[in-house]
């Protein structure tokens, strides 16, 4: 039943997007191309996902393969396990990622050991795709930036986009991808801007960094929503003189280190920032290898700049908890100061 | 095939939906303070929604998710409760928490994204608004074991929507309340809507009141725009709760009017029809139709309600207002009972930036 | 209150304790051929588990979970699957997976360790032993999601234990499965007991059939010591399934006859007195009794059957104790379709510690 | 009704016990000393727990306080929530680690943030303990170490004991303290030793690592059952006249990193050992906090000897999977050897 990967078109079209748009229209080209494709969850169906990502797709695929499932998160963690083992891909979506919590039992515990399991006889292509992070002044649990739960899991790709380029191209790979992805959307980009996507069902690769800016004077590092932090950071740093390279890590797990130490090898010196909280977040795992195999290249102390190590605040601290252009200046300063 | 276990699921109104009273209703039902206070009470909530709306529109509320049309379930169901029960609401039930003793300018500060709106000063061990759909369900089995264990004749009472029956934790506390007995009395307040699911497609359960029959105990349905059907529903349960009768499912089957949120828009998903249809069944103008009818209630006791809620919704939103913005550090001062130094660090720091 | 809805829960048993059909059997039940062949899986499976547990005893297999009791509900399932039909058993299914075709040796070298029992020969599309209680109930919507979504007309049977019944997971697969009339047959394989908890502390529900209820299907219980009534019960249920009549939950009430595993001792929390009782209810006892009875079974072919069982599990103990370990990188090279470079890096010092 | 902390005996009995045993003597007296203590969890009761960390406490406390569940993880997360929250001290058992992610929501929604959210209104002093950790042979799911995935949860404290006294004195710890306490029991070390516990209700402190062994050259950090492992190494690397230093981090959250500093101050050199597979494991943070304030103190690049990448095997692989002396005492040569 299958034809993965074949081209439904030859016409490719560019269009300025937003990221959820770019998500749509990611989506839109793996059904057309795919029949196995199927999404499911939440309000995803006639409502077109509450931030409209799946916005048109039932009427354009139909209810079968665009399915509101009930209020059950941890099926929509289990669902997708037994579709996948049956040659389907699902497109799964947690509405918001603080409602996650419950698939990582069948993520830690199925979907990311079915192939090893069974020597490779089952597998779980499956795409659980979730929206993340801060900034919109949502309600209790709509902010969480969870990632580095799901970092730890062995077997799983977790992938981040900070652009409506890179969400379209990041999320036909993941969705090609053979085995489970965890997809994260930085909702606080949804619409923040437009960016030319050619949707011609290019994508990009899963496992590595994209530099953004090069530079030599300091390495920032980051993903997501706060790549824009970050880029607003090296600008102020620039008009300083500051030349700061900038990376995207894109694909969290499997970690493209050597980018970042080819990076941090150049400039000595290295920020990471993060929105989720500091202690046990992803930077720990990145800034533990420059320890490692890059310590021969620090000429300065690594520093994280993170959400506190507290809850996230209702929205009327929110802006005071996640990590700011003036924090992460005042890090890389930090550091290029240290002698 | 033998029979070896039968199941029947009761539906109870007692208010129609014209203002009359088929049959003998309860000795609450019949004085008129008692329901003009119910009465009171759904018109505050009504007023209140509206104006936190009105609040949310012009950028001066966060997210706030209304009651419109199902102010007969929490007030009914709060207003059967005594003093030291236990509510545990999800984020739709303002009427409970009116009724309970929350006041609206807490209301207010929580909705608009501040965590003292949670430390009311009223029913102290209330729980506060749960947002993940279902998951304070665990803990009214919780609450409800602790009565047990301290042989106190109280009971925990736990209101969610149609959704989060669906959850497998609602389940799972259901189980667990119907194996141990505890007192609990568990709300589904049916408002046919879980933002764009209809109810229909939650499940292929005929009524959700017969979730109870897979935990063991007793579900029964009411009419959720009858407060004196909820009332009376609730009070029963709790009644038998309290005296060691365990827990209750009552599904109380109402209507959501309004949009699911302040960010949701409705007409996407459903029809103006359906929603009309539905504004001739509301809880608040049937009670104040039996009220005119039976008990004689005024143009001026009506027009007296109104401008006296409006007056205690304005008071409470302009104190809501001129709350000033909690200091930034307050976001580590109760992370823990007492911070540990790694955090004390962070808080350090995030003082320094001011 | 006025009755909106009712339900009943009915009990099937065909074959009586003492070996006597009361009624008109199904047409399966009256062919000799069949019932022996049943009669052979069961026992077979009963030498497998003394087997397995023989090899643990000594060293020579991991923890073994023994369906000691039980092999009517495995065997009576399975066999009425058709091949293209998807099992998913929980730990306690040998019976089921042998009928299916999964080999001994393979299930050996599965309780042994080692991973490659789980890539067996047999029906590559059943999934391996779920080990998370009820965990694999998600899935079997899934499969069943995926055989609607082709057009196909097969079925998913998912068994599980009492103790799964209680978990939210079971719950949500069981309504997904009601709310989208999914292909899906649950066997809750009852035997009264979850390790040390007794089946009347799981829940207050009379019957784990009734669980059903809450998501709007039908669940019915068999005795589960009765293969035919196993087998026409599940049987029934598959072609509704295949038929687009949406999923059945059959409660197969049965007995464990021994330990949890082989790391339990059950005389810490139960009656020898309670095993005693069952011991006289168990399945090949009484299917061999009716053989005797109805169809002259004779002692000799009874010795040939038991020999031909004892050797062919003999052979496969041998085959799985003569199988070299695994390669220590394969823990690696399956964790995906292509390792990534840093696992990679990881796998290759592996290999340099040898 | 509580009467927190009050001795109930004034007789201190010694006794070399296992670290089950001292397990079941911490949950014994503070029962016995607490009202409001009760436990929550799957064969708890009559069976005393599949490892018999509960054995006997049915007999003398009753069924009303040691309870059986039904087999429901996300309900043994949740139940608690509530019964703290009215002033009681819920213990909670998870069977195997492998089952604890139904809990994660629970911790991370409710249990960690009821004070937060309620400004201290309301609070949740719940224990949630679980053995975790390999080389028991066990089957699929019952050898698996996650803490990191709880080390990233803010206003949490996870502990991990690595012997009987330990055990004991920070399960009494976790017991009394006022927040939620995530406690991990190395079940390979249940009945590996014996070591002289005084059942006095003394606690330790669960703000601090423990320096076991006192050294120069290099600092070995772990906790949990691969301290044993790390102590054979460092008596491995004392024969050829290394001087190592051992630092049992017992708690992990909130983490005494100053104590860490300290030893890598003196020694410049740091292996950081555990269990759970390197990429996001706690090990990251540490070596992260290294390579951020302790970055002066390094003269050689911070080892982490941990667990594959991989899913841990089942058992014929699981020796293989597990960090071992010689892969610990490979990588401290190669620390100390680092130019
Ligand atoms: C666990 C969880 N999943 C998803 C959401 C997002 N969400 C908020 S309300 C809602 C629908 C709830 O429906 P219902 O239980 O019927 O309550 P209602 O909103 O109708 O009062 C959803 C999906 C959530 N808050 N929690
Ligand atoms: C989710 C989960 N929790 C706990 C366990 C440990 N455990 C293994 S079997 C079992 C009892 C299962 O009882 P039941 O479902 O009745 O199946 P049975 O063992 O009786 O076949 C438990 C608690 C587990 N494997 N999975
Ligand atoms: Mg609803
Ligand atoms: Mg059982």
């Amino acid at each position: 039943m299958a034809r993965p990967h074949a081209k439904t078109d030859a016409v490719a079209a560019t269009a300025e997007l937003t990221l959820v748009e770019a998500v749509q229209r990611a989506l839109a080209r793996a059904m057309a191309e795919d029949e196995t494709v199927v999404l499911l969850g939440e309000d995803i169906g006639v409502d077109g996902g509450v931030f409209r990502a799946t916005d048109g797709l039932i009427a354009r695929f139909g209810a079968d393969r665009v399915r509101d499932t009930p209020l059950s998160e941890s099926l929509i963690g289990g669902l997708p396990v037994g579709l996948a083992a049956m040659g389907f891909r699902p497109v799964a979506e947690i509405q918001f990622m603080g409602f996650i919590y419950p698939v990582i039992d069948q993520i830690v515990n199925h979907a990311t050991r079915m192939r090893t399991r069974t020597r490779g006889r089952l597998s779980c292509p499956m795409v659980l795709r979730a929206p993340y992070g801060g900034g919109i002044h949502a309600p209790e649990h709509h902010s969480e930036s969870m990632e580095a739960l799901f970092a730890h899991i062995p077997g799983l790709r977790i992938v981040i986009p900070s652009s409506p380029a890179k969400a379209y191209g990041l999320l036909l790979a993941a969705i090609r991808d053979p085995d489970p992805v965890v997809f994260l959307e930085p909702k606080r980009v949804y619409r923040a801007a437009r960016e030319a996507v050619v949707d011609d069902g290019g994508a990009l690769p899963l496992d590595r960094c994209f530099t953004i800016l090069k530079g030599s004077d300091v390495t920032l590092v980051s993903w997501g929503a706060m790549l824009q932090e970050t880029l607003d950071a090296s600008e102020s740093l620039a008009g300083d003189g500051v030349d700061a390279e900038v990376i995207d890590v894109a694909t969290l797990k499997p970690l493209d280190m050597d980018t970042i130490l080819e990076s941090v090898h150049r400039t000595g010196r290295c920020v990471i920032v993060h929105e989720a909280p500091l202690t046990g977040g992803f930077g720990a795992e990145i800034a533990a290898r420059l320890a490692g195999e890059g310590l021969m290249h620090l000429v300065a102390p690594v520093e994280r700049v993170a959400g506190w190590d507290t809850v996230m605040p209702l929205p009327r601290l929110e802006a005071r908890y996640m990590p700011s252009v003036s924090r992460i200046v005042a890090a890389a300063r930090r550091v290029l100061e240290y002698a | 095939m033998t029979t070896v276990a039968t199941f029947e699921i009761g539906y109870r109104r007692i208010l129609d939906p014209d203002g009359t009273i088929d049959g003998a209703p309860p000795a609450f039902a019949r004085d008129r303070n008692t329901l003009v206070a119910l009465y009171r009470w759904m018109v505050l909530c009504r007023a209140f929604d509206a104006k936190a709306v009105a609040l949310q529109r012009t950028g001066r509320l966060g997210t706030f998710a209304s009651s419109l049309g199902q102010e007969a379930v929490g007030v009914g169901v709060a207003d059967a409760m005594a003093a030291d029960d236990v509510l545990l609401p999800s984020f739709r039930e303002h009427g409970a928490q009116l009724v309970r003793g929350v006041t609206m300018k807490e209301l207010l500060l929580y909705w608009g994204g501040d965590e003292r709106g949670s430390d009311f000063a009223g029913p102290r061990h209330d729980f506060p608004v749960c947002i993940p759909v279902g998951t304070q369900a665990p803990h009214a089995a919780g609450v409800g074991l602790s009565f047990r264990l301290r042989g106190e004749a109280r009971a925990a009472v736990c209101i969610f929507g149609d959704g989060a029956t669906s959850r497998g934790d609602v389940y799972e506390a259901m189980n667990v309340a119907g194996a141990w007995t505890l007192p609990v009395v568990f709300i589904a307040n049916n408002n046919q809507w879980a933002i764009s699911v209809p109810r229909r497609a939650q499940t292929a359960a005929e009524t959700l009141a017969q979730k109870a029959v897979a935990a063991g105990f007793d579900g029964c349905q009411v009419d959720g725009n009858d407060i004196i059907a909820v009332r009376e529903a609730t009070a029963a349960a709790l009644e038998r709760a309290r005296s060691g009768g365990g827990p209750t499912l009552i599904e109380a089957l109402t209507y959501r009017l309004g949009d699911h949120t302040t960010v949701d828009d409705a007409s996407r998903y459903r029809d103006d029809d359906e929603v009309g249809r539905h504004w001739k069944m509301e809880p608040i103008a049937r009670l104040r139709r039996h009220l005119v009818d039976a008990h004689g209630w005024t143009k001026a006791e009506e027009e007296a309600l109104i401008a006296d809620c409006a007056a205690q919704v304005e008071a409470a939103a302009e104190a809501y207002l001129a709350t000033s913005p909690p200091a930034p550090a307050s976001m580590f001062d109760h992370l823990y009972e007492e911070l540990p130094a790694e955090v004390a660090r962070q808080r350090a720091a995030l003082l320094r930036e001011d």
